[in-house]
């Protein structure tokens, strides 16, 4: 597994403010991971990924010191189309980046810009609906359907530019649990059978910290931490004191870290976290 | 408690035909915290807007503080009885000051101007709007205080009802939150009736006293947050899921936990005492 | 904050680049999109025909080309073909002749503003003398007067009658353009100066 | 959202048509040329009976193409102003000339017989094109138009930005809608307003308006970059859904006869003086 993102020394700073929006940052990703992006809202969550995505520097305004590289090729040197190549992207409201008046327009609008023909278009097409489950529903209008449909068709637009690395910017914020659980399988299902990178960024982070192999915590516009989950669950104390939200089985986990009721690793799973508990019913149970 | 909305058998559809409220039946009292639930689609947005009389319904009523909301000529009554904050802040400010904003309810229902700075003021601190921005532009604010200024707009009518759609939406868990306890502060110390729409069923756990399910235009469940969770079955047909923890206490109610947990902190107080500690 | 840019919003910051970005055209699409809907409501509620009267499109065509340059400029020619075929005001044809004529009268106002260095937060006493003078007055003239000669062109009015409309055309469009411009300019230029699609040139 | 009734149906620009609408078994290309000759024949024909009978050709392909009727209603008003209108200036400003007839006398005014033929002519052609402009948006979705465009080799930007600005106009109307509901819901009374205070209000909606245009404008940008498009790459691109469209012999014949038609038209007036209003029948009629 190679290194596919390197980002080295990168602060970056929007005119018209005041700080940095991101402060020195350096992060290596490797291939066919699912990363977890977590953090307080105004941290620089999505400015991080808009620095992988390649947003910044080329779609804003500001000063930029330190380098990204995308599969060792430095992101400044990279054109909109290249960029699409590698890395898609996909954003919390589905709606503002709708592009066409179909939803099959809208799937083949990425891959005319990076200059595929029609006929390796039409498949892919067939391939991208099949994936998302949205064979039905090509001829409409993106902006007739349900939220979890429009979300799966952003996905879909990006996923059938083949890209190596898919960046999903709070891709459930607007949907009820029922479209953010479909979100999640299809990015489960990317890295697992398309071998892509998947980075997410997410408040909740229940269902993100199941399926990341890394998670990252952004905090003022430092990386805190990137560690697998059960160590990025190791103090959960600190993470409730930035505001966020940890999961309830490993609030629970923790709890019974603490009372000495169990020492294992911070599992994310709640089927095992049920199972351990279990297990200490039981022998307490036996034990009396 | 004193009842502040009755709906009766309310139907509702669009122009186009679309039945989008099915028969439904609800009270709600004085004082209450409720959250309203149910699939993108399932009505909730269409539903709170029959509440404040947006929508009129096609059959059945709907009455706030005793005002039937087909009656004509309404519109300055029922404001003063249920407020509707929008989902999105940008559709909803349209003045050009955040001071200005928050005046222009009271303005339409003709207060005087003693009285309209007076409820400015009140709304802003409330909302935990400092003065100086009263000023400012709203477009130029960040989101969660967009959201802010759109609810204290409403704030200053000093409706009995204050309807929050997706409070919570684009806000990161902290600030979540501090919008909920504000409006908990609202509805403990002020005495306003909540009712929040949203898909954050942690946020719904910790802050409802009263779920009301919706399901395809219709009701699926009303009740009490615990005994609304502890049927996780039935909610699985208007595809919502119950909280974390609750789903943990359901799986180990053989070891003694109840099903009707709401939070890690509850959950971990019932399992020491299942295995007695 | 203001402050400092308050002298002249059109003058360049020390090494200040401008290059016509994509946002530019985005933002010129989107408001063609509302000049459409200004536009079609205009014609649809003092339905007059051919004849333009009333018609509050025009103030679009001016505050577009005063933020936007000639973004603006190509939006005052497209978005009347639009909502002219839309509100059934004018055929394919006699829209295109109108083109030129429209092109002007939302220029005029764009160079005035340029040229005599005026703020589009219409500040001062001048800001507010050029705009009426020709973002009001001038500009309508002018749009009237070729849309009036495109009238007599095809046939569609009376000879004689051309003073007459001219005259109506260009003082009932004055008024209300008049009056929604001056609150865009107000109300709306403090957001669209700091925006990256504001243009201090007249392509960037 | 949708109901079973509005499923066989789709949205066009002004109206709702049948998905089976026998219209769409026609090229987008075949259907705009259709709009621009109708939209030039009548200027050419001085004949009212002709024009008329040009709009009532249009009026039986609306019924052809199975678009509701009742969409048209809203023009209406403007079909009866702009008759209005048209016949007013030809009567109060008939001007002079030693040949005018007298044919009648309206509050006082005299009724010359060649300004109200004038009047005719002119109404009928502002009606026969107002119809063909109506039919096209009518029976023509936003994604007909560019395709069409996009066939003739406009290029991608102009027929995108085309696009978009058709689709922002829908946006607006929506977010209009919910600006009214909010400032509703902040206890504005319409019914109880003035006029002129309706004037103020309509005029300050531009406000949020733009201001959601100003937001917009960074989202689609962004989102344009990510999909890998940007103004400088002017390579070339497939156009993937031009090739759900085919343009069949019945598109060229079509295409053919409009052409042929337009030509013959100019041809034979220009050449013959035909289509002048010398030999209508309303002439008859005025006199």
């Amino acid at each position: 597994m190679g290194k596919i993102i390197e980002i080295n020394h990168l602060t970056w700073q929007y005119t018209d403010t005041e700080k940095p929006a991101l402060v020195d940052v350096n992060l290596d990703i490797e291939d066919n991971m699912f990363i977890g992006v977590c953090g307080p809202n105004e941290s620089g969550k999505t400015t991080l990924v808009s620095c992988i995505k390649g947003l910044i520097p080329h779609n804003f305004i500001g000063s930029y010191t330190g380098e990204v590289r995308l599969f060792g090729k430095n992101i400044r040197d990279l054109r909109a189309k290249e960029l699409a190549e590698y890395v898609g992207f996909v954003f919390a409201d589905p709606e503002a980046q709708f592009t066409s008046m179909s939803v099959e327009e809208e799937l083949a609008f990425g891959m005319e810009n990076i200059g595929l023909g029609s006929d390796e278009i039409r498949e892919r097409i067939d391939w991208v609906a099949k994936i998302t489950n949205l064979e039905n529903l090509l001829d409409k209008s993106p902006y007739d359907l349900s939220g979890g449909q429009k979300q799966r068709v952003a996905i879909a637009s990006v996923l059938a530019m083949q890209p190596k690395i898919v960046i999903l910017d709070e891709p459930t914020s607007m949907l009820d649990p029922m479209g953010k659980d479909s979100v999640f399988n299809i990015c489960a299902r990317m890295k697992e059978e398309l071998n892509m990178t998947i980075i997410m960024v997410e408040h909740t982070m229940d269902r993100l910290a199941r399926l990341s192999d890394r998670l990252i915590l952004v905090h003022n516009g430092k990386i805190e931490r990137y560690a697998e989950p059960e160590h990025f669950f190791e103090n959960v104390d600190e993470l409730v004191e930035m505001g966020l939200n940890p999961p309830a089985s490993i609030v629970f986990l923790d709890q019974l870290k603490r009372a000495g009721l169990y020492e294992g690793p911070m599992t994310t799973s709640v089927e095992e976290t049920i199972e351990i508990a279990q297990s200490i019913c039981a022998r307490k149970e036996s034990v009396q | 408690m004193t009842n502040v909305i009755e709906v009766k058998d309310m139907h509702f559809a669009y122009r186009d035909g679309t039945e989008a409220l099915k028969g439904i039946d609800l009270n709600i009292n004085s004082g209450e915290f409720i959250a309203l639930i149910g699939q993108n689609g399932a009505g909730k947005t269409t539903f709170a807007k029959t509440l404040n009389g947006l929508l009129k319904p096609s059959q059945g009523y709907v009455k706030c503080g005793g005002i039937d909301t087909n009656q004509k000529r309404v519109i300055k009554k029922l404001v003063r009885e249920v407020g509707y904050v929008f989902q999105n802040p940008d559709h909803q400010l349209f003045n050009n000051e955040v001071g200005k904003e928050i005046a222009y309810a009271p303005k339409n229902i003709g207060l005087s101007d003693e009285e309209i700075e007076e409820r400015v003021n009140e709304a802003a601190a409330v909302a935990g709007i400092k003065q100086d921005y009263l000023s400012m532009h709203p477009f130029f604010l960040p989101k969660g205080l967009r959201q802010r200024v759109s609810i204290a707009s409403i704030l200053a009518l000093r409706p009995k009802v204050i309807i929050v759609d997706e409070p919570t939406t684009g806000q990161d868990y902290r600030q979540s939150v501090e919008i909920m306890e504000f409006l908990k502060k609202l509805n403990e110390e002020r005495g306003h009736t909540i009712i929040i729409i949203t898909h954050e069923m942690d946020i719904v756990a910790q802050f409802a006293k009263r779920v009301v399910v919706l399901c395809q235009g219709k009701l699926l469940l009303d009740g009490a947050t615990k005994e609304v969770f502890a049927q996780p079955k039935i909610l699985e047909a208007a595809y919502v899921k119950v909280p974390e923890a609750t789903r943990m206490a359901q799986a180990l109610t053989a070891n003694g936990v109840s099903k009707d947990v709401l939070s890690a902190d509850e959950l971990w107080i019932q399992f020491q005492e299942a295995i007695g500690r | 904050m203001n402050m400092k840019m308050n002298a002249n919003v059109w003058s360049l910051n020390e090494g200040e680049l401008r290059t016509p970005q994509m946002n530019h055209v985005i933002m010129m699409a989107l408001f063609i999109g509302v000049g459409v809907v200004v536009g079609t409501f205009g014609s649809l509620a003092v339905p007059l025909g051919f004849v333009s009267a009333f018609w509050p499109g025009q103030a679009i065509q001016s505050v577009g080309c005063i933020w936007f340059g000639m973004w603006g400029g190509i939006a005052s020619i497209v978005f009347p073909l639009i909502s002219n075929a839309i509100a059934g005001s004018a055929s394919i044809a006699v829209s295109l002749a109108y083109a030129p004529g429209n092109f002007l009268q939302g220029i005029l106002a764009g160079w005035a503003f340029r040229f005599f260095k005026c703020d589009p937060r219409l500040k001062s006493g001048k800001d507010w003398a050029v705009y009426t003078v020709f973002g009001g007055i001038l500009c309508n003239a002018i749009g009237a007067a070729w849309g009036v000669m495109v009238l007599r062109m095809f046939g569609l009015i009376s000879p004689s009658s051309t003073l007459t409309v001219f005259l109506g055309w260009s003082i009932g469009n004055t008024v209300p353009s008049f009056i929604l411009g001056a609150i865009l300019l107000k109300f709306v230029s403090p957001l669209i100066v700091k925006s990256k699609s504001f243009c201090k040139k007249y392509w960037a | 959202m949708e109901s079973v009734q509005t499923k066989k149906m789709m949205k066009t620009l002004l109206a709702l048509i049948p998905v089976e609408s026998p219209l769409y078994s026609f090229h987008p290309v075949s259907r705009l040329l259709l709009f621009v000759i109708t939209g030039f024949i009548p200027l050419f024909i001085n004949m009212p009976e002709l024009n008329f009978m040009f709009a009532v050709v249009v009026l039986l392909l609306f019924i052809y193409s199975k678009v509701a009727l009742s969409s048209l209603k809203m023009y209406l008003p403007v079909i009866l102003c702009a008759g209005i209108f048209t016949f007013l200036t030809f009567i109060f400003f008939p001007g002079k000339d030693p040949d005018y007839k007298v044919i009648g006398h309206v509050f006082g005014l005299a009724l010359y017989d060649q300004p109200i033929m004038n009047a005719f002519i002119a109404y009928s052609k502002i009606l026969a094109l107002l119809l063909s402009s109506i039919f096209y948006f009518s029976t023509n979705r936003e994604r007909d138009i560019l395709a069409a465009l996009r066939t003739l080799k406009m290029p991608f930007v102009a027929s995108y930005v085309l696009g978009l600005s058709l689709r922002s106009a829908g946006m607006f109307l929506e977010d209009l809608h919910t600006v009214r509901e909010a400032e509703q819901a902040r206890g504005l009374d319409y019914a109880a307003m003035k006029f002129t205070d309706k004037v103020k209000l309509y005029s300050m909606y531009i406000i949020p308006l733009i201001s959601l245009a100003l937001r917009r404008s960074d989202e689609i940008s962004n989102a344009l970059f990510v999909k890998g498009y940007s103004l400088k790459s002017s390579g070339k691109r497939a156009d993937y859904i031009l090739t759900k469209y085919r343009f069949s012999a019945s598109d060229v014949a079509t295409c053919v006869v409009l052409i042929l038609l337009l030509v013959l038209i100019v041809y034979f007036k220009y050449r013959y003086q035909w289509f002048g209003s010398d030999h209508s029948l309303f002439q008859y009629v005025i006199k």
